[in-house]
């Protein structure tokens, strides 16, 4: 069971690994880019959890071949492909807030924030 | 017996609506707006005396409305017992806006359009409450009252005025979320909402233990007729303007609960449930509870107004005692109740509060030699005062008859001591007010004089109708007698 | 085995991110994350997803370490201590 | 304080997704379900009917292209945010 | 990333001059390549963004907004989805729903029409990404000058 | 055209958002008459639609013509109809309202504004209209995005509130977008449908579980459900009144409307009622956010904050209604959804009339506001009263049927939480009350003073309407029985 996890499933742990990291980023940093970064790697990590269980062992990259081939699963890729576009946009916006923020508060420490508003 | 389609039972409860908005419209012309007022409880009243025939011939006026929820429609159904509330409130709602008018004037009170608005809505779902067909249609109007009548209630606005309205409202939207609760368990069960004669509860396979809990629900929940435990509203709210006190807490609010537990009592447990379950007696011996109680309360209290708000608390549950006693004169002497009770409360807070707005006293013990100042009105409260003791030959009288003749019938002995003990008590609190009126001497110099016309003449008519009732019952009893045949008849 | 390639790379990119959570230079954890987005960039190419993996290194690598870095220059660099 | 309720709520979330781990497929397995439906037909068509060669692509702008127009729509929201957000001169 | 153009070197701002249209270039590649390999619309924008943020650090603000005023790239953005949307729209005045490619007067079959429509609205993606990036870029780069 | 109108609701949306900067361009001015435009075409034809699933049946729309679960599907039936409905009437009228608040509170930034404001009504619509999960999905970013920035221009503290807004919902989209990839990796489709005809099998299998609490997690966050409410209170409170408004109405509605749909079209009732206790833990969850948002509400004296607790609070009658899942009390949730959201609009919008004209929020200090403002202060109490459950007003019909689903239940505990917790709720309404229409008993004259006409009129139609509905209440539960009946065995 251990070892079947291990051998053939290590790529769950690993994205579960970093979402967890990106979680503890998230809400365990109180500087507001950190969280933002946080935010970002939680999010890479559910996109490597796609784009690892779209791969086939043996497949090729999903763009048509003469010959009849194998392909990766091309469908968790489309979706990983609009959110990442989700992903940098949030980033986008986040980062913009966080500078109006230091534009108000000239803090970017979430505790600080709290004290002055 | 055939029912009757009509629409004036839903014109009824608009007069006063429609009132009400010309009310609004007209805030800016006080003459007008008061016009407005006035026109609307005499066409109401005449609206619901058009009914008369139909129901003094033993027909229903049914009118069904629009579902509001799904099964569970706006419904009248006007019946004698119905009807005689309504009539009851849209008469008195006459003399209480001459009244008002008077006593709002001359104590130049703020917000007159709002009190008048207000009133208009109150009474609007009073006669709705009155003529409701189903339990869903009296709750709707039930909660519009409690809403519509907080701002009369704290219409004086000093803090201790907003203390008792919060206390007002904590009780009676507990109350109606009591009500709630019960009225969906009988939907629950029953699959209906509907009065009917025998009860609808009946048969239905519901436990036992579920009913009295149903029971006791449904009178928390009609806490508007302030049964002891939860009484304590009553007199708080009395801190309203008099003319509210009178028809609010005297007639309509009051009268609505008392009028709420009946229907439920007879129309939604029915006569054979609440003997079988015992739950008559018991309710008996609290309403005798709190006739004893409350009078004793209106011993101590020095404030007329309040005195007046314990006597009301120990007169409604004459009303209920009655009821509850099940056999045809107790149920005739409690409807009967209703009706005298109004008349004779209704006359004894004008009483008081013409005192307040002439001599403006409000403590009895002040009130020494009062009775020279102003003989008119002190004679009518002696006539309010007689009644409530029950005297002969007062309205009072009538009522409290059949109510022993119930209790001497159903063989409970106890009530009947406590109907006599309350007579005394009656007496007890209500002499001193006239001892001290026309036989103690003032202290000092009287200067005032009797009250402004405007309310001098509704409490001497009503008053005036308050003999009446006693020397000639025959009118307002044959309504009740039908009333009580078809509960007996619907067996 | 091609396994353990991969399982190093992914362990590499779990160095990474811890390293970019928590160092309280944020320029440099705006470094460090962009070779953690490289990295990944990588193992999608490994996993035969092309185009995620082009994207990735241009948004991730590229564009996200523009706007950080960008984000940065205009706020402050270093977290603050805790006061 | 909030340092511990942060790492604990990560143990319970990290315990909770690695609860669900033994069950999902196999990393590579060619028989997993994801790729068994829907995705066979997306192969097949792509260059017969999306008449493009890249199956991304084809799925991208053609079997999916909602998407991506949704897609882009959000960077468009997220442009217009941060002109909302951090422009000072707003003409 | 400061908006200060005269302390850029001679070397940044002649490596710029070549590399801007070289990215550029590249990034069209990609562009009309996406329907062949990797690449697309989204990458491409992402690409020509960077030319112009490239061409942006070398020459400052106020020359690359000599090119690329904030109207334009406004419009830009706007142009780019309005593209995407029209090729929807368009598909449902040719008679099919929306976004069917296979229905527009294109191509002699369906499937060459569906790769025309495809790289319409890849075109379009680009344009609008390209737009965003940049005014990002802008916005976020110079704190909102 | 009428069998486009399915996704013309959104292209109309979509093609309005991208036109409205070229029309900024031109004149900033026109920007509110054109999202008022584009949010009456999109009210108009979800009208449209409610009357064409009610009259032919469930619409299946196949966009870019492809046949689900090959292309994206938009499936609607009487659930999606109705809640689009009431999403794009909610818009279209803070639209109205928002030309003036808006103006006022975020003067100058019309352009962005109102091309945001379009995109997240449109976001919002797309939520509702699809049947395919990731779709949902990209919409839900479209309408999230967009909120974060219009919260974002509220006063100084909005900028915070958006921030933490924005990483909850991240964590909440982030978290639906695993699930939906659980989802996926197991089954191999995204299309409702289809998906829930090929879950069955896997019932029982422990992945299945752990999509199932990710899906729920991240839409609760969504619905502001207790407690996963934190990032509420800020946001309404700090947003620009018209924004608060209409996030009320819409955005945790929408949250919720995918909630039923994730629960009971996805997967099956069975499952989540019977196999899984998930309605069973939710329905206590959310009665535990009744009493407390009742609570932390009575304890607020900013006006929109403790509007902005009260909301957690009715969105736990939504969610219980819903998690008891007896015919009666999802009725009563799906009924709250529409009464909750007049009521909360109306409320907000006036808060944000009283913002507008004197700029108070605290409400000890709303004295003589009801001379001041006579027909905002009634839309006021009207709405309020319909919050608290007084007949005959919307809110008690949800709050009937919701009492009667748990009595159905048979579950006390509930019937008392429903019932009670109308009193908690008319504590802190009637400070309200109390302060505005009585007071300190003053002589002096107030003058009168009320909004714009195009703020007056939509506070004033909903307050109509919350009274109106709540006479004809069995209307809108005719079209929501028909839909639980279909779906509850």
């Amino acid at each position: 069971m251990i070892q079947d996890i291990i051998f053939a499933k290590y790529n769950y742990i690993i994205y579960i690994t970093l979402m967890t990291i990106g979680f503890y980023g998230m809400i365990g940093k109180r500087n507001l880019i950190k969280k933002l970064i946080g935010m970002s790697i939680f999010q890479y990590s559910i996109f490597l959890f796609y784009i690892s269980a779209a791969d086939v062992s043996g497949g090729t990259a999903p763009i048509l071949l003469k010959e009849p081939a194998v392909y990766v699963n091309p469908l968790p890729h489309v979706l990983i492909l609009t959110a990442i576009v989700v992903a940098v946009s949030t980033l986008a916006v986040g980062l913009s807030l966080a500078i109006r923020i230091h534009r108000e508060f000239g803090t970017l420490d979430e505790d600080k924030i709290i004290e002055l508003s | 017996m055939d029912n009757i389609t009509s629409f004036s039972p839903a014109l009824a409860v608009l007069a006063s609506l429609v009132g009400a908005i010309m009310i609004l419209v007209f805030r800016k012309q006080p003459n007008i707006r008061e016009g407005v007022s006035l026109a609307a409880g005499i066409s109401k009243f005449l609206i619901i005396a058009t009914m008369i025939p139909a129901v003094m011939e033993g027909r229903l006026i049914e009118l069904r409305l629009w579902d509001v929820l799904p099964g569970l429609p706006i419904m009248f159904r006007v019946d004698a017992f119905g009807l005689l509330f309504g009539l009851i409130a849209s008469f008195l709602w006459i003399f209480t806006t001459l009244y008002s008018i008077g006593y709002m004037r001359t104590q130049k009170e703020h917000a007159q359009t709002r009190y008048f608005f207000c009133f208009a809505i109150a009474l609007s779902s009073t006669i709705g409450v009155a003529f409701s067909a189903n339990l869903f249609t009296l709750f709707i109007f039930y909660e519009i009252l409690t809403i519509s009548t907080y701002p009369l209630v704290v219409h004086i606005e000093t803090p201790e005025a907003m203390r008792a309205g919060r206390k007002y409202l904590l009780y009676l939207l507990t109350a109606g979320v009591f009500f709630l609760f019960s009225i969906l368990a009988v939907y629950h069960y029953t699959g209906t909402t509907d009065f009917a004669f025998g009860g609808i509860l009946e048969g239905k396979g519901i436990p036992e233990n579920m009913l009295k809990l149903l029971f006791v629900t449904f009178m928390i929940g009609s806490a508007k007729a302030a049964f002891m435990p939860l009484h304590s509203w009553l007199p708080s709210a009395m801190i309203a303007p008099t003319p509210v006190s009178a028809l609010l807490h005297a007639v309509a609010v009051v009268k609505v609960g008392v009028f709420t537990a009946t229907r439920i009592i007879l129309y939604v447990f029915g006569i054979d449930v609440m003997k079988e379950t015992g739950l008559a007696l018991a309710m008996a011996y609290v309403a005798a509870f709190t006739i004893i109680v409350a009078s004793l309360f209106a011993l101590t209290h020095d404030n007329l107004k309040k005195r007046l708000a314990y006597s009301t608390i120990s007169q409604l549950s004459y009303i209920i005692l009655g009821v509850v006693m099940l056999t045809p004169s107790g149920i005739t002497g409690g409807m009967l109740h209703i009706l005298n009770h109004a008349f004779m409360k209704i006359t004894l807070f004008f009483c008081a509060g013409a005192i307040i707005v002439a001599a403006g006293k409000e403590k009895i013990s002040e009130m020494n030699g009062i009775g020279k100042q102003m003989p008119l009105t002190m004679l009518a409260f002696t006539l309010g005062a007689l009644g409530m003791a029950g005297t002969p030959a007062t309205a009072g009288f009538v009522s409290k008859w059949f109510l022993l003749i119930g209790s001497v019938e159903i063989g409970q002995i106890p009530l009947l001591l406590v109907l006599l003990a309350s007579t005394f008590l009656n007496v007890a609190y209500f002499f001193p007010v006239i001892i001290n009126a026309f036989f103690k001497r003032p202290d000092k110099e009287l200067s005032y004089r009797e009250a402004p016309l405007f309310m001098l003449i509704p409490l001497i008519l009503t008053g005036i109708f308050s003999i009446i009732l006693g020397i000639l019952p025959d009118e307002p009893l044959a309504m009740v007698r039908i009333a009580v045949a078809n509960l007996m008849g619907g067996k | 085995m091609i396994w353990t390639v991969d399982l190093v790379m992914l362990l590499l990119v779990l160095v990474l991110a811890i390293a970019s959570i928590m160092t309280r230079d944020l320029l440099e954890a705006t470094v460090l994350f962009a070779g953690f987005s490289f990295m990944m960039a990588v193992i999608w190419v490994e996993m035969n997803s092309v185009d995620v993996a082009f994207t990735e290194a241009a948004v991730g690598a590229g564009v996200s370490t523009i706007l950080l870095v960008a984000a940065i220059a205009c706020t402050r660099r270093y977290e603050e201590e805790r006061s | 304080m909030r340092r511990y309720l942060a790492v604990l709520s990560c143990a319970l979330f990290w315990a909770i997704l690695v609860y669900g781990v033994p069950d999902l497929p196999d990393l590579g397995d060619p028989d997993a379900p994801s790729h068994k439906h829907v995705v066979p037909e997306y192969i097949e068509g792509s260059y017969k009917e999306a008449g493009v060669t890249n199956i991304v692509t084809a799925i991208l702008a053609n079997y999916r292209g909602y998407d991506t127009l949704g897609e882009t729509t959000v960077i468009f929201t997220a442009g217009i945010t941060v002109m909302l957000l951090i422009r000072r001169k707003w003409k | 990333m400061k908006p200060e153009p005269e302390t850029n070197d001679i070397i940044l701002r002649t490596g710029a001059s070549i590399m801007v249209p070289l990215i550029l270039l590249w990034g069209l590649y990609v562009l009309i390549h996406g329907a062949l390999g990797p690449g697309g619309g989204f990458q491409a924008g992402v690409i020509l963004a960077a030319g112009f943020i490239l061409y942006t650090a070398a020459f400052g603000l106020g020359e690359t907004k000599k090119i690329l005023t904030m109207k334009r790239v406004l419009l830009l953005a706007s142009t780019g989805l309005l593209i995407y949307a029209g090729v929807g729209v368009l598909a449902i005045i040719s008679g099919g729903s929306f976004l069917e490619y296979g229905v527009l007067p294109l191509g002699h079959s369906p499937a060459e029409s569906s790769k025309y429509g495809i790289e319409m609205v890849e075109v379009g993606i680009g344009l609008t990404v390209m737009a965003i990036m940049v005014s990002i870029f802008y916005d976020i780069a110079f704190n909102g000058e | 055209m009428i069998e486009h109108f399915p996704v013309l609701i959104i292209a109309v949306g979509l093609l309005g958002a991208f036109f409205t900067p070229i029309i900024g361009l031109i004149r900033k001015e026109l920007c509110s008459p054109w999202a008022s435009l584009i949010t009456l075409l999109q009210f108009l034809i979800s009208i449209f639609l409610l009357y064409q699933v009610l009259a032919a049946g469930n619409i299946s729309y196949w966009l870019g013509g492809w046949q689900p679960p090959w292309g994206i599907e938009y499936a609607i039936d009487i659930l999606n109809a109705f809640v689009l409905v009431l999403v794009a009437g909610v818009c279209f009228s803070v639209s109205i309202y928002a030309k003036k608040s808006l103006g006022f509170e975020v003067p100058g930034k019309e352009l962005p504004l109102y091309t945001l404001y379009i995109l997240l009504s449109t976001g919002m619509l797309g939520i509702v209209v699809t049947g395919d999960i990731f779709n949902l999905y990209v919409f839900l970013e479209i309408g999230s995005l967009a909120a974060y920035a219009l919260i974002a221009v509220g006063d100084r503290q909005s900028l915070m509130a958006s921030f933490n807004y924005m990483i909850m919902g991240t964590i909440s989209a982030s978290f639906i977008l695993l699930g939906i990839g659980y989802l996926y990796v197991m089954t191999g489709t995204l299309n409702m449908a289809d998906l829930s005809e090929r879950l069955p099998e896997l019932y029982g299998r422990p992945v299945i579980l752990v999509a199932l609490a990710l899906l729920v997690v991240g839409l609760s966050i969504k619905t502001a459900l207790f407690p996963l409410h934190t990032w509420l209170p800020d946001a309404y409170t700090h947003a620009p009144s018209a924004v608060s408004a209409m996030l009320a109405g819409t955005f945790t509605k929408v949250g919720i409307y995918a909630l039923i749909r994730v629960m009971f079209t996805v997967i099956s009732p069975e499952y989540v009622i019977e196999t899984v206790p998930v309605m069973n833990i939710l329905s206590w969850v959310a009665a535990a956010g009744i009493v407390a948002g009742s609570v932390l509400a009575i304890a607020q004296y900013d006006i929109k904050r403790m509007l902005a607790y009260s909301s957690v609070s009715q969105i736990g009658y939504i969610i219980l209604g819903v998690s008891m899942a007896n015919k009666l009390a999802m009725t009563g949730g799906i009924l709250h959804i529409l009464s909750h959201s007049l009521m909360k609009v109306g409320l907000f919008m006036v808060a944000g009339a009283i913002i507008y004209r004197t700029g108070i929020r605290n409400i000890y200090q709303l004295k003589g506001m009801g001379k001041k403002m006579p027909f905002t202060m009634a839309a006021f109490v009207i709405g309020a009263l319909s919050m608290i459950g007084i007949p005959p007003t919307i809110g008690f019909a949800s709050k009937f049927y919701l009492a009667w689903g748990a009595l159905e239940a048979e579950n006390w505990v509930f019937v008392a939480v429903i019932l009670l917790s109308s009193l908690l709720t008319a504590v802190y309404f009637w400070r309200i009350f109390e302060n505005v229409y009585f007071g300190v008993h003053e002589h002096e004259e107030i003058k009168k003073d009320e909004v714009p006409l195009s703020m007056l009129l939509p506070i004033l139609i909903f307050a109509a309407i919350t009274l109106l509905l709540g006479l004809f209440a069995s209307l809108p539960i005719g079209v929501i029985e028909h839909w639980v009946t279909g779906v509850l065995p």
